[in-house]
This record gives structure tokens, C-alpha cells and sequence, in this order.
């Protein structure tokens, strides 16, 4: 098993994120790119700022992917997360997942995306023609007692 | 003893800083620095009183116990992806 | 929409088949490789031989990406298959879509895989150190009144 | 009429041949087409009898009618991905 996850101001590498993955045991390999679109809720948009909590979320997403791992019987999981200033087309997010069964493939490759979103201390400021803002989000899972 | 207060996105926004250093007393929790933080000023004061948090990288609920050094991060609703 | 779809003996191109996807209408891009696996059913694989009705299974493969397309609002969908003599670790299948929604990304290139398993006439026959044997399938889609 | 049987995988492992031409009377369905093949010889034999089948690359059933010219292929259970 081998688990791999970066935060990144730079352009993503998914070459980098595929070749991460794959084993003679593996029967499938999933990637995940997650692009900055031109257009969110009807408005036009010119690009997207992603800010985030690094040393955290680099923890999170460590946690994230050996739980795939574990969860799913992922072989291997890569999982890469731009911050900063982005245009559309470009890639913000990237998992990649092998399993030696299919289907699992799918389920892993999701349930990282999913929790990515649920808890990765990561938000984002969309920017339009005529001015910006931060996008709404989830409530992370906060512990209900203290630790 | 002394905590670290870190602010991002929409929260950094509002208080127009990114962290701020504080001083608690023994014993306090979270939700006494959330609470502290929030009396420097009208642009803390439009911080959440109930935000979620993290205590050293870690989600935390405000009633955590803090210890000096600790760095306390507000978390706004995240939004990665 | 694109729809770009291909039966090889070549090894497959991944780099291609990604490429095939994204435009800035596009949220997600999802690629899934199918891989030969050492291991099927307790036994040690050493090879695998694929088999097609070359000129059919290219039409189908077309189809196929064309309704994923129709049903789940892929911009563009790519779909290649390799024949011949495969070894281990060889991809076999690789599908690429690109959606406007990142769900729709991984209910579409399932569905792709799905129906490719379903009804693309290629049959496989695994090589082991001590034989060999086609795999059991499934029977094909056929209607059930003369068209 | 003439129509081409084209044999894949297990199929043609156990006819030991790739395709055969056969004649089938005007009219014929592709159920008709299977049932000469069988008759061509102890290894034809061993097809089934009612396989899924394709007729000019289309999955059909076997009472579609013939053309001549047409291709008929006997379809194995698929096993792609």
C-alpha cells in the first residue's frame, strides 16, 4: 500500500498523480480532476482563488487517503489539492486510486472526493466580471466531545 | 499563557487579519479565546461566536481545554474540490 | 460533445485518451484504466489473450460512448479497448469523460465500463502456468423481435 | 443465397475455424444459418445451437430473415474491460 498527497501552489502534475498507482496486483486505476469551469449558478466566471489551511490540510488529506486505503482496499492513493490563484481549465483537485476489483475503484476514487470536500480546510473566492466571493461550504466534522 | 489564532478565507476577510496571538488564562477553553478574539475590536466582533475550530490541526469542539503554545485555527464552512 | 473511440492491438495511449476530454464547460474530468491482474480466482495469471469482432465491437464502443453522452451530459467521452496479447500490469481498457458536474463524471464512466463488459463482443482467455481458458462473459444484449 | 458465418473465442476453438460461407435457401433465418453450420461436420457439431448472434454487425435474434450477402456471427458471452 501507498498512500501519496500534496498541497500545491503550482500547476498540477496528474501524469505525476497516475504513475503513483499501479501494482501487478491492481486490476483498475481511477483518476479524478476536478477543473475550474467557466460557469457556476448561472454566472459567468473569470477564475477562482483556493486558500487553505496548509499544514492541515496536508494532515487531512493524509488521513483521508489511508483511510481510502483501508476502507476500500485501495493499493495505492494519490491525492493532490492546488491553492491560489487558478483560471478556468485549470485542475484544483486530483485523486488517483488503484484496487484490484472495479468497482472498487469507483467507490474509492468518490468517497476521497466526498470527504475532500466534507473536511480538507480548503475554500474557495470566485471571481466574476463584476466582483467576487467565498462560495458556500460544509461545517466540518467537529468532534461532539473534547479529545 | 499564550495561544496562536489563525483566520482564513471568508473569516480573514471580515476580522482583516490573518492570526492574531492572544492571551488566555489557565483553564480556558475555546470558546473562551473565540470569545476573546472577538473583543479586539468591531472587525473581530464580526467573527461567528460558535465557528468551528481546529486545536494543532486537529477539529476540535469549543470546549477544548488549551495549553500555552496551542494555535487554534477558525474554520469557515470549507469548500475544497 | 466529442465521442472519440478506438479498438487497438497497440498499447493504449493514456495520455491520448485523457486528452480527448475537457472543455471550459467541464467540472470534472474522470479517466479509468483497466489493468491485466496477476491474480484471478486463487490462480496465477501469466498473460491474457483478447479477442473482438474487430468492425462490431468498434461500432458499439461508439454507441456506447455516444449514449453516455446523451444520458449523463458528457462533453466529451472517450473510449479504447486494446486486443491481442496482453501481460500483466497491460491496460486493457481505458475510458475518459469529461462532465459540466463532477457526479456525473463517475456515473457516466461507470456506466461506460458497465456496458462495454455487457456488450462489447471481446472475449478474453487467460493464460496460467499450466493452461489456459476463455473466461465466462455475459450474454449478449440480443433483441427480442426481429428488427 | 450466400451468407458468411464469421466464429469468435470459445466458438472458434471448437469449430476450429474462423468463418465459413455457407448456401441457405431464400427466405432463411438466421436460426436456419446456425443449423447448417452445426451440419457441416463433427467439430461444427459442438457450436450451440442457439447462440446470441449478430447479423451485419447488429446484435439480432435468430429469426431475423437473411439477405444474401449478409454476415452472420455467432456471439460467444462477452467478456470485455
Amino acid at each position: 500500500m501507498s498512500i501519496e498527497t500534496w498541497i500545491t501552489t503550482e500547476p498540477i502534475d496528474t501524469g505525476r498523480v497516475l504513475s503513483a498507482t499501479g501494482s501487478p496486483d491492481d486490476g483498475a486505476i481511477l483518476l479524478f480532476l476536478g477543473i475550474v469551469r467557466r460557469e457556476n449558478g448561472g454566472r459567468e466566471v473569470t477564475g477562482m482563488r483556493y486558500d487553505a489551511y496548509g499544514s492541515m490540510a496536508e494532515r487531512v488529506l493524509r488521513e483521508i487517503a489511508g483511510e481510502a486505503a483501508n476502507t476500500y482496499g485501495a493499493t495505492h492513493v494519490a491525492a493532490v489539492h492546488r491553492t491560489g490563484d487558478l483560471e478556468i481549465g485549470d485542475v484544483s483537485v486530483a485523486v488517483a486510486v488503484s484496487t484490484p476489483h472495479r468497482a472498487d475503484a469507483f467507490t474509492a476514487g468518490r468517497w476521497v472526493i466526498d470527504e475532500l470536500k466534507r473536511r480538507l480546510p480548503v475554500w474557495k473566492k470566485e471571481h466574476y466580471v463584476d466582483g467576487s466571493r467565498w462560495l458556500d461550504g460544509s461545517s466540518p466534522p467537529v468532534p461532539e466531545t473534547s479529545p | 499563557m499564550r495561544v496562536r489564532v489563525l483566520l482564513f478565507a471568508l473569516y480573514r476577510d471580515l476580522a482583516g487579519a490573518p492570526e492574531i496571538e492572544i492571551e488566555v488564562p489557565a483553564g480556558a477553553t475555546a470558546r473562551d479565546a473565540v470569545r476573546i478574539v472577538r473583543g479586539r475590536g468591531p472587525a473581530f466582533e464580526r467573527l461567528p461566536d460558535q465557528p468551528a475550530i481546529a486545536v494543532n490541526e486537529v477539529y476540535a469542539n469549543l470546549e477544548t481545554v488549551l495549553s500555552d503554545g496551542d494555535e487554534v485555527a477558525l474554520i469557515p464552512p470549507v469548500a475544497g474540490g
